[in-house]
């Protein structure tokens, strides 16, 4: 079942097949691949990175993990990630690195092993079926997982209706968890949307709010002299006025002013 | 197994967040009758006559509800149960806490997921919540802003009397390393309880 | 009319939108002990025989679920279709489930690809994961774990009720590079498959 050297340079895997993608010969076709070429993009599409081509390279012939065929096997995984692009998939980085990684493994079997003080060199092939034997545990057991009653698609939690409202029930709240439940999302933005988020005062968004209910008890307009505290001195004018600038950017209030050095007035924008 | 109808009607009503109507109910069958099916829910009803529940018609359709009788009985064990607020709500009202005034979409797109209808009306009912204008975009979406009550449900005399982001970073150093496995969800200690 | 304390177990569990635990269930009656409650619940549960309901023990306590057979007859009245979720998805939560805790770098690590973002955030969505700390390595990754609603989501009680993993085969680390065909012979009864 599994071919050795002698067996590979008069067994070519490639050239021998053709088939018809999207009306065009494919010759790189692997020798393996019986699939219907309609299928072959879904197919391809469905794998989820290289381990899990590889995995499939190897478990549809019936070989071992343990004893992979690495150089009949490396080249199958090129045809088919060069297919891949042929048909134009989107090709991820990984698909790419493992092929070196291959392509290493391939020249480090050809070359004598080496023999140190601590003994004899690992087989080149060791740490990557280490990663196919640790991926293909995870994807069994997913594929377990999948077949586990689930909530909503196998079963739902039922409920009766109850009149609570002689029940208030309490609320459970915490600043820390608030703070922290702040704190995830702006790391998830980071990590996700770099540069898109920067922190404000928060001074200035309170004053914000503060306007808007301003606005909204007036009914009309409201000068921005009156939004001062003057208690709060320069530092309440300046906050004050940033969030004026702010509601005008958001585009929730109207600003004017007759003349320069007039009194401003805000209002609502009207619906 | 073959299924009584009488149970699969028990099953869809109490599966259902809403009350369902006869309609809906006869749905679950081919050729029935809106008098079988009101048959059926009788029958139930009958079989309920020892058991604490019951099915109620109310105007939106038939729903199973618990008798009057065990509400009493089942009060302490509401009030036992504090309400928790779950990460979505935590992560949605510490948004517009901090970010105020600031639309749904806006906190969907930094929450990079959709805020679900409920939650937003969930915040309405506490009061925590409110409407303070309208941005002037399409659809002109409501801004929201937190309410005085917000700020008395976490013992807050002010909104700027919320952590600054670098005072948080600082605050969870700590205390991660004190409450490994605490999360959202999770009791904290410094939880209070408001009514 | 006196109630039966099996159908206020039933009312409480129907009311409650969380599940119960036996300490919450033997609150409601005075000096009954938790194995008196599991007999109630069991007796419930087989008065539940030919219907389309079932308590079911699963994490965070007892609950009252629909059986399978019959949401196939239900899904048409739900509003939400149920989701089927992507391979990408099942690898993911597997892993965190499985390897917990685990830094999304890791996961990435042995699924030989990137996870995207959307996966990790729909999990939180889901309340099935949650953060548990940070490793102490470059850029404090967030060490990820499940939550007990992700074992009530699969009717789990605790972790170790998951489904054993399949165990790995050793490998001969030595090998002739020379006469890889020899050695691969003579290695040939330790390479049955791992299913």
């Amino acid at each position: 079942m599994l071919l050795n050297e002698d067996q590979l340079k008069t067994h070519p895997a490639d050239s021998d097949h053709i088939a018809i993608v999207n009306g065009q010969a494919v010759e790189q076709l692997p020798s393996d691949l019986y699939i219907p070429p309609q299928a072959l993009k879904v197919f391809l599409q469905s794998f989820e990175g290289p381990l899990d081509l590889l995995l499939y390279l190897i478990r549809y012939r019936d070989l071992s993990i343990l004893e992979i065929p690495i150089f009949e096997i490396s080249n199958q995984y090129v045809q088919y990630i060069e297919l891949m692009s042929e048909l134009e998939l989107e090709l991820a980085g990984e698909y790419l690195l493992m092929a070196a990684t291959l392509a290493e493994i391939k020249s480090r079997m050809l070359l004598p092993k080496v023999v140190t003080d601590e003994g004899v060199e690992e087989d080149p092939r060791a740490d990557l079926v280490r990663r196919l034997q640790e991926y293909e545990q995870i994807k069994n057991a997913a594929e377990t997982l999948e077949t586990l009653p689930q909530i909503g698609r196998d079963f739902l939690a039922v409920h009766a209706y109850s009149n609570r409202v002689i029940v208030m029930p309490p609320i459970e709240t915490s600043i820390a968890l608030l703070c922290k439940a702040y704190q995830e999302v702006l790391l998830r933005v980071e990590q996700y949307n770099p540069h898109q988020f920067f922190s404000e005062p928060l001074s200035v968004r309170e004053r914000m709010t503060l306007i808007l209910d301003k606005l909204q008890q007036s009914s009309g307009k409201v000068s921005f002299s009156e939004l001062i505290d003057q208690e709060e001195g320069r530092a309440g004018v300046v906050v004050t006025f940033l969030a004026t600038l702010d509601l005008i950017k958001s585009l929730a209030i109207n600003v004017y002013q007759v003349k320069p050095f007039e009194c401003i007035y805000l209002s609502m924008k009207q619906n | 197994m073959a299924l009584e109808e009488k149970y699969v009607i028990e099953a869809a009503l109490l599966s259902s967040d809403e009350p369902l109507k006869v309609q809906d109910l006869m749905s679950l069958f081919e050729g029935i009758s809106s008098a079988q099916v009101k048959i059926l829910i009788d029958q139930l009803n009958a079989e309920y006559k020892n058991r604490c529940i019951e099915i109620v018609e109310v105007s939106s359709g038939y729903r199973i509800s618990t008798k009057k009788e065990v509400n009493e009985i089942l009060i302490p064990l509401w009030e036992l149960k504090p309400q928790k607020l779950s990460r979505a709500m935590y992560e949605t009202i510490a948004l517009i806490a901090y970010r105020q005034p600031i639309t749904r979409g806006e906190i969907e797109e930094i929450r990079g997921v959709s805020v679900s209808a409920n939650i937003i009306k969930n915040l309405f009912e506490k009061e925590w919540i409110k409407v303070v204008g309208h941005k002037d975009t399409l659809g002109k979406p409501a801004l929201l802003a937190t309410t005085a009550k917000f700020l008395d449900s976490f013992n807050l005399k002010k909104i700027s009397d919320l952590p600054p982001l670098e005072e948080i970073e600082e605050m969870f150093t700590s205390y991660d390393s004190e409450t490994e496995s605490e999360s959202i969800e999770t009791k904290d200690h410094s939880a209070h309880q408001v009514h």
